[in-house]
């Protein structure tokens, strides 16, 4: 947090309220995140989780681009979270805290994310010391649609394939016999 | 080229190379079909050799023309100037003629055709025919005893299990000692030399069934291969030598024998060179003809038929080592310097091996064995002739000592073919044979006395112009030493012919029965054998066993009919065994005549026809007739002869070459000749009395005769008074000096020198299993192994990592990325 | 180096031409064997008769130039081109690839390996004879490396799956023994082209620049190829792959591995570490002598020690691979000439042995020494077979195998370019010893194999060994007729396998020019090439 | 304002997902942690691509989503035939692939 604050107050002047509202809705994510990863009630990580992923669409919007926050809030906050409730649904996990959520070697995480940590912090102060994002006027989604429909057609087909096949073979695997 | 006015060489000579060609193909066409044929392959071997036979006098006739052409002048009358021009510097002395001595004898060139064989760093190596006197005396020689002893085999080794194979053996045995012959260059002595070891294997081995003969076969091959060392040594050493010399004058290659004689005598060889080439090529000779050290191979290889000891005795095999030396005499002179006339290397070697190979000679039972002893005896003989510059003695002791030892040895398979019945054992088996077999005792005797060296008979000549040559030459010693051997081979010749035709019929040869085990074996087992024969005739029937499974393998080893000449006892062989029997007795008996120096130089024959002369002949004529085109006869006027007695003693001038040493032929005297006539009556009177008295005494029916009538008595008297004579020779002489020293050295080949030939091979081979065991197994493979070992164990200590959790495996892989990204940041920083 | 370039398509297609088969091969059926067994010989068969064209329009007249020679552009990025060519030292040993195969398959008709499925067995061939042969014809280094590695997968699954009791040890020992050679050689290769700053891999270049590099450069350089070729070889303290690897392979496997893999080491010092490297190839001879002779003497020690025939036979591949290296160490054109005659024989020779080996366990169904006795009573054809190979093997004159060994012995005694003359002389007596120590341990094996009666355990097998005993007037008869169906002797396919390989040994051991006139020119010029390097 | 906080923001929910992925227990909620670790890595693309001023990182956006939702479909899946099988999603007790 300090960081980002320090960040906040070293930044130019303009558009003081972007930068505001960046830091609120950081701060949210930050904590969200933290408590999806350390509840004990798994349907409440699965809440925490929808915060943490509605905060990303946010900053999308604040990074202008829109088309993006908006087919993210569709994608995961509508499928995708209904897909995780309906896995801890069917996998009978216990409604409520329970204890056993983390295993033995949980402390090994800690060391390992703050070296993570540390390790992209330096090399972001380092890359991107304090150079602004120059326009964050909206980018049209036609440029969007071009991009998609010209120079990365293909990607885009394959896409659709993957989709399908992952569709495929999620029934394939799950289906009960 | 200068074919107008050259000698005449003519068919015979241009195609000497087919001498050893028919042999040959006569082989690979018995191999082939001879067993679909009436005789089975036999037919065609005999053909073979007689065609060979034929193609060879044919040789010698020619060559004899040629050489007479040269000795008239005729040859080179119209080619003179052609010749002279090219001779400037030779004053032409007055033109030789054939009784001028050799000194002012022109050099007869041979009659050399190469085919190009193999090249190598862009020389090419030829394949071909070098023709001259030696050769065609050892062509003819060759092919004729081969044709005979074919013959021979026919009845032998009838109904024999491998007859075909055994032809075919025996015609691949002469064809190898041909090519040897009529070899022009190094490799191709090696080729002839190499195929006779093989066929020596092959055929001492014929009955490989028994292991005793297996192991002789392999011993055989064993010895003269460690000699074989020598000849690849040797053949290296002279090629290098004598190879830029040879190509810059001769315009020829240091393994055409005619460039290294030259080489050897130009004077431009390196004395190193030369002392190791000869060396080395000697111990080759050493292993090949059972000189001293190495001849312990000689007698095993007795265990093969024998018309094979025969042949491998009498001209091949055992011939080649003395052929060698003679063929390379220009370099063993050099070399050993045999010409300024001091003790040397060969000499020394045949005067050992000449007086031990007697002495062993007294103590065989076996009769090949005793034949098999003189053989190296007579080797040893030759060596020392050729070792003391006595270059026409040896040689013509070759030619008639053929002839003897192959009739000593027919007469021996004849002997066992029909008298003892397969038996070779003098004292068990034979014994007043002449009666029953008389042409074979005759033809014994005749050949015995030829190799004695009785006087109209062939040894007396040869052997008596060896002796007198070595003590002219200056070596007195040696001489005496070949004195003692004339008298020791007189003794032990006259022993083995009293054993076999003479005193009373022993075992076999009185028409026992009890000779049903495998004779061509020298095994323990077959006393024990042969005492269960003995055990069987007391009895009567022959029981089924181990007696008649021997029976059956000794009849599977001879002829089939073994079984009928048990009905009847020895008898006289037939016609096919006695025929060459008889030719060879004859042979012996002339062949003499063919260098009988005592009556004068029309006498000999050998000399003028056989014996290179020494002659300086001028490089142009030489360089013609070595290198010439491929496979055409090469010719060259009769070149010019000037100051001879350079070669050998001095470098022959420049621009000429020589290629043949001067050696010196010493004049007959009667008075050696008799005391060699008379130490060789000695030998055989003295042998013959012994005999008669030791062996003769174990007579006991006179016992009984003497109280029956008078007259008897009076014999018996004298035979007793002979007793008290035999009680002296046998208790002092025999007892005391002759047996002791003979066990002895008979004692110390078997168990120092056999021993040291197998011991070295045993340990040979316990050294090998001792490195492989050890080094090879433990150290240089234990190192790979240990590697591969270190990477399992690492294996095993990481295991524990992969423990299968997925959280663990996130955190490794997060971690190492982590450390991963700051190692690089930390290095681009 | 000239090159001619006339028929240049006939290397490529002698080369390939398997691929189709295996193509073909992949897409038949497992079960249809006999099919798959005719496809896999028809091919090796016409590859053989594409490279006998190919000798038939090669011009012997100049063998020392490179015939049929192809250069086109293969890896544009690291600037390795698709060079082939073919001269008098590569030719011989191109064809015999081809015959061997050709030859080995005919074998299998009836030889199966125990482990079956013949489908695997003739592709894996068919991909072994492409690598061998491009081995010999590649005249770029990373087009020859290829080659040489394309050769060792084949031969692993070979001895890993049709071989012995131990097979996955000896062909996973083959295996990494000889990736860790190459491994080491390919090392070589890049230093010896970044050294020389060539513009391409290519064997010419190469050779032109190589001799410019400074002298303890080549000498490591060398090293490296010295190791890589020398565990092919294999030489000395490197050969211990060897004999495992030959005692678990399956009889086609040993054969191929003696023929030509082995050959491929000394072909890679003749072709290019001596002739890239002259100073080093001066630097090393006296070592690699060294090695060679004592290899001569160990292998044939060894052998002494053998109760198994395969094994045996495979260290005396260890002797006489001896003798060829002595001969190139030499550095002379006598012994080049000998030592590239001496792999031709050897790969005739013991390729026959093994088939003889193959023969006798196929119908003893044992190679232990002590137990077999008295070949020639029971099967004689084998017996006399095995006869002539092991005469061929220990060097008899009129046999192919002399060649290979007494000019070698000659050679030693004077090596060129100023080697120490003394060494090699030492060196030469001791090989010389070494000829003495074949014929021991080879007539030994014969006599103890072939000669004497047959052992109980296999006396009575056939009719033709009571026969022997009894009823000797007989006895001819039996050599022809009787054969007991247990113990067959030479069979048909076996005659049509190995009559090629009896007869090329002995005519060219008869007239041995028919092949030093093709080695000799290019050899000559070699040893020129190595001499304006080494003394201008 | 300044490229830095979007960065060092992804950086820490990218740190804290890894965390989960390392500590949970419960194989959804590891899925859910490799949730957060591709929206921090998405949030990073969009970061970058308004930097440059390209499009291409929202491009990249999208096609991280669509494989994200597929990644979660098929895990999902295998979570609940995991648990089919064995009555329990607990991943320390399926540790077959232990060497």
């Amino acid at each position: 947090m300090t960081v980002t604050v320090a960040a906040v107050l070293a930044a130019d002047g303009i558009n003081i309220a972007k930068n505001v509202g960046f830091g609120i809705i950081a701060f949210g994510m930050v904590f969200a995140a933290l408590c999806v990863v350390s509840t004990r009630n798994i349907v409440h990580a699965a809440l925490w989780l929808v915060v943490v992923l509605g905060g990303v669409a946010a900053q999308y919007i604040l990074a202008g681009a829109e088309f993006v926050a908006v087919s993210q809030v569709l994608v995961y906050i509508g499928a995708v979270m209904v897909l995780f409730l309906f896995g801890i649904m069917l996998t009978r996990a216990k409604i409520g805290s329970d204890e056993g959520m983390f295993n033995d070697g949980w402390a090994l995480g800690i060391p390992v994310a703050a070296l993570l940590f540390g390790l992209l912090g330096w090399v972001i102060i380092d890359y991107a010391g304090d150079d602004v994002i120059a326009n964050q006027t909206p980018t049209p989604t036609v440029m969007l649609s071009d991009a998609y429909l010209g120079p990365f057609l293909i990607p885009f087909l394959a896409l659709t394939f993957v989709l399908l096949a992952a569709a495929i073979g999620a029934i394939v695997i799950a289906r009960k016999d | 080229m200068i074919a107008a006015d050259a000698l005449p060489t003519g068919f015979f000579l241009d195609y000497a190379w087919l001498i050893p060609l028919v042999p040959a193909i006569g082989f690979a066409l018995i191999i082939g079909f001879g067993k679909k044929l009436p005789y089975r392959g036999s037919e065609i071997g005999i053909a073979s050799m007689a065609i060979s036979t034929v193609l060879a006098v044919g040789a010698v006739v020619q060559w004899m023309q040629r050489v007479n052409t040269a000795d008239s002048g005729s040859g080179s009358a119209g080619g003179d100037g052609g010749a002279l021009e090219s001779v400037n510097g030779f004053a032409r002395s007055v033109f030789p003629s054939a009784t001028a001595g050799e000194n002012g004898e022109p050099y007869v060139e041979p009659v050399i055709r190469t085919w190009t064989w193999w090249q190598n760093g862009g020389l090419e190596f030829g394949l071909g025919q070098h023709i001259d006197g030696l050769a065609v005396l050892m062509l003819s020689l060759v092919a004729f005893i081969s044709l005979l002893v074919q013959i021979f085999s026919l009845d032998y080794v009838r109904g024999d299990r491998r007859y075909t194979h055994f032809f075919a053996a025996l015609t691949l045995f002469s064809a190898g000692m041909l090519v040897m012959v009529l070899a022009e260059n190094m490799v191709q002595i090696i080729l002839g030399w190499e195929i006779m070891g093989l066929c020596s294997f092959m055929l001492i081995g014929h009955w490989w069934e028994d292991t005793a003969n297996s192991k002789a076969a392999l011993k055989a091959f064993f010895t003269v291969r460690v000699g074989d060392i020598g000849l690849l040594v040797g053949t290296a050493i002279i090629f290098f030598g004598a190879n830029q010399w040879a190509i810059d004058n001769l315009d020829s290659h240091g393994f055409s024998v005619q460039a290294i004689s030259a080489w050897a005598l130009s004077g431009d060889a390196g004395t190193q060179v030369l002392l190791w080439g000869s060396v080395a090529l000697f111990i080759a000779c050493i292993g090949k003809s059972g000189q001293f050290p190495l001849h312990t191979w000689l007698p095993d290889a007795m265990a093969g038929p024998t018309p094979v000891s025969s042949l491998l005795h009498s001209s091949t095999m055992v011939v080649a080592g003395v052929f060698l030396v003679a063929r390379l005499y220009p370099v063993f002179w050099e070399g050993l310097a045999f010409g300024p006339g001091g003790l040397n290397l060969i000499a020394i070697i045949g005067a050992i091996t000449l007086v031990i190979a007697a002495l062993l000679a007294f103590v065989q039972d076996d009769i090949k064995k005793v034949l098999a002893y003189s053989t190296v005896s007579q080797l040893g003989m030759m060596m020392l002739a050729l070792g003391t510059g006595a270059w026409l003695p040896a040689v013509f002791h070759v030619f008639t000592h053929a002839f003897f030892k192959c009739c000593l040895f027919l007469c021996a398979g004849s002997v066992s073919h029909s008298g003892s019945h397969h038996s070779f054992d003098m004292k068990k088996d034979m014994g007043g044979l002449v009666k029953k077999m008389p042409w074979t005792a005759g033809a014994w005797i005749v050949a015995t006395l030829a190799l004695t060296g009785v006087f109209p008979f062939a040894g007396f000549f040869s052997k008596d112009e060896i002796i007198v040559n070595v003590g002219e030459n200056g070596y007195t010693t040696l001489m005496w030493i070949a004195y003692l051997g004339a008298f020791l081979t007189a003794a032990y010749m006259t022993r083995a012919t009293y054993l076999t035709f003479f005193g009373e019929p022993r075992g076999a040869a009185a028409g026992e029965h009890h000779d049903d085990v495998d004779a061509h074996t020298e095994e323990p087992h077959d006393e024990a054998l042969v005492a269960a024969g003995h055990h069987l005739d007391a009895q009567g029937e022959p029981e089924p066993g181990v007696g008649h499974v021997a029976a059956a393998r000794a009849d599977d080893g001879h002829d089939g009919h073994g079984h009928d000449d048990h009905a009847h006892g020895p008898h006289e062989s037939g016609k096919l065994i006695l025929v060459p029997v008889v030719i060879l007795a004859f042979l012996a008996t002339v062949s003499g005549f063919t260098n009988a120096v005592p009556f004068g130089e029309d006498f000999e024959i050998l000399k003028r026809y056989v014996e290179p002369r020494a002659a300086v002949v001028d490089l142009e004529d030489a360089r013609l007739a070595i290198a010439g085109g491929p496979g055409e006869a090469l010719q060259l006027i009769a070149p010019s002869a000037a100051a001879v007695d350079a070669c050998g003693f001095a470098a022959p001038p420049d621009g000429a070459v020589c290629f043949f040493p001067a050696v010196n032929h010493a004049p007959f005297k009667w008075s050696k000749g008799f005391l060699a006539l008379g130490i060789v009556g000695a030998g055989l009177l003295s042998a013959w009395l012994f005999c008669v008295a030791f062996y003769g005494r174990r007579d006991r029916r006179l016992v009984g005769l003497t109280d029956r009538f008078a007259p008897a008595r009076w014999g018996y008297l004298f035979l007793w008074n002979k007793y008290y004579l035999d009680h002296l020779y046998e208790r002092v002489i025999v007892r005391g000096v002759a047996y002791p020293i003979a066990n002895a050295a008979y004692w110390v080949n078997q168990h120092v020198i056999d021993r040291m030939v197998d011991d070295s091979g045993r340990g040979t081979r316990q050294v090998g299993e001792f490195m492989y065991r050890n080094i090879d197994q433990r150290v240089v493979d234990g190192a790979v192994n240990a590697s591969g070992t270190v990477a399992s164990e690492t294996g095993h200590v990481l295991q524990p990592v992969q423990s299968g959790k997925v959280n663990q495996y996130g955190a490794l892989l997060f971690g190492a990325a982590a450390v991963a990204g700051i190692v690089l940041v930390l290095i681009n920083v | 180096m000239q090159t001619i370039t006339t028929d240049n398509w006939l290397l490529t297609v002698g080369t390939f031409l398997p691929l189709v088969g295996v193509l073909v091969l992949i897409f038949i059926p497992k079960g249809e064997e006999q099919l798959i067994k005719t496809l896999g010989i028809v091919t090796a068969g016409a590859t053989l008769a594409v490279g006998i064209f190919t000798m038939f329009r090669f011009d012997f007249g100049q063998a020392e130039k490179l015939q049929f020679f192809v250069d086109v552009t293969w890896i544009e990025v690291i600037r390795s081109n698709y060079t082939i060519g073919l001269d008098g030292i590569s030719l011989p040993l191109y064809l015999l690839s081809m015959v061997i195969t050709f030859l080995v398959m005919i074998y299998t008709w009836d030889n199966m390996p125990d482990a079956g499925n013949p489908k695997a067995f003739y592709i894996l061939m068919l991909l072994l004879q492409v690598g061998m042969a491009g081995t010999f014809i590649a005249q770029d280094l990373i087009l020859f490396f290829v080659f040489f590695e394309l050769v060792l997968l084949p031969m692993y699954f070979m001895i890993g799956v049709w071989g012995g009791e131990d097979r996955r040890y000896a062909s996973l020992k083959f295996f990494l023994y000889t990736m860790f050679g190459s491994a080491l050689m390919l090392v070589a290769f890049l230093a010896l082209f970044f050294q020389t700053g060539a513009e391409s891999f290519g064997f010419a270049q190469l050779i032109e620049a190589g001799a410019g590099i400074d002298r303890n450069v080549q000498i490591w350089i060398f090293a490296g190829m010295f190791i890589g070729f020398a565990v092919k070889v294999p030489m000395f303290p490197f050969h211990t792959w060897l004999p495992d690897a030959h005692t678990q392979a399956p009889t086609q496997g040993s054969v191929i591995l003696a023929a030509i893999l082995l050959k491929l080491g000394t072909y890679g010092f003749v072709r290019i570490a001596i002739p890239m490297l002259p100073e080093g190839a001066k630097a090393w001879a006296p070592v690699i002598a060294i090695l060679a002779v004592i290899g001569i003497i160990y292998g044939a020690l060894c052998c002494l020690a053998q109760t198994d025939m395969k094994r045996l036979i495979a260290f005396s591949s260890v002797a006489h691979m001896g003798f060829v290296m002595l001969g190139i160490a030499t550095l002379t054109e006598f012994g080049i000439n000998a030592a590239l005659f001496g792999m031709i024989a050897h790969g005739w020779i013991t390729g026959m042995l093994f088939f003889v080996a193959g023969a006798v366990k196929h119908r003893y169904h044992t190679l232990e020494i002590k137990r077999l006795s008295g070949l020639l009573t029971q099967v004689p054809r084998l017996g006399w077979i095995l006869g002539l190979c092991a005469m061929a093997s220990l060097g008899l004159p009129g046999l192919a195998g002399f060649w290979g060994e007494f000019p070698v012995i000659l050679s030693a005694y004077n090596p060129g370019f100023g080697l120490s003359e003394p060494l090699f002389r030492t060196l030469m007596v001791i090989a010389a010893l070494g000829t003495v120590l074949a014929a021991a341990y080879l007539l030994w094996l014969y006599q103890r194999t072939a000669f004497g009666e047959p052992t109980e355990e296999f006396a009575g097998r056939t009719t033709h060994a009571v026969g022997a005993a009894v009823a000797p007037d007989h006895a001819d008869d039996h050599h022809d007729a009787h054969h007991d169906e247990e113990l067959r002797d030479v069979t048909v396919t076996e005659w049509i396998a190995w009559t090629p390989l009896l007869i090329a040994i002995v005519v060219f051991g008869v007239y041995p020019q028919l092949m030093f006139r093709v080695f000799d020119p290019a050899v000559t010029e070699l040893v020129a090439r190595l001499g304006e390097s080494l003394n201008p | 304002m300044l490229a830095a906080n979007f960065l060092l923001l992804s950086a820490v929910i990218f740190c804290i997902g890894v965390f989960g992925v390392i500590a949970r227990r419960n194989a959804v909620l590891v899925l859910m942690s490799i949730e957060l670790i591709l929206a921090a890595v998405m949030l990073n693309l969009v970061a970058f691509s308004a930097v440059l001023g390209t499009i291409d990182g929202q491009v990249f956006t999208l096609f991280v989503i669509g494989v994200a939702a597929a990644e979660v479909g098929v895990g999902l899946a295998m979570v609940l035939m995991v648990y089919r099988n064995r009555r329990s999603i607990a991943l320390d007790e399926l540790s077959e692939m232990k060497g």
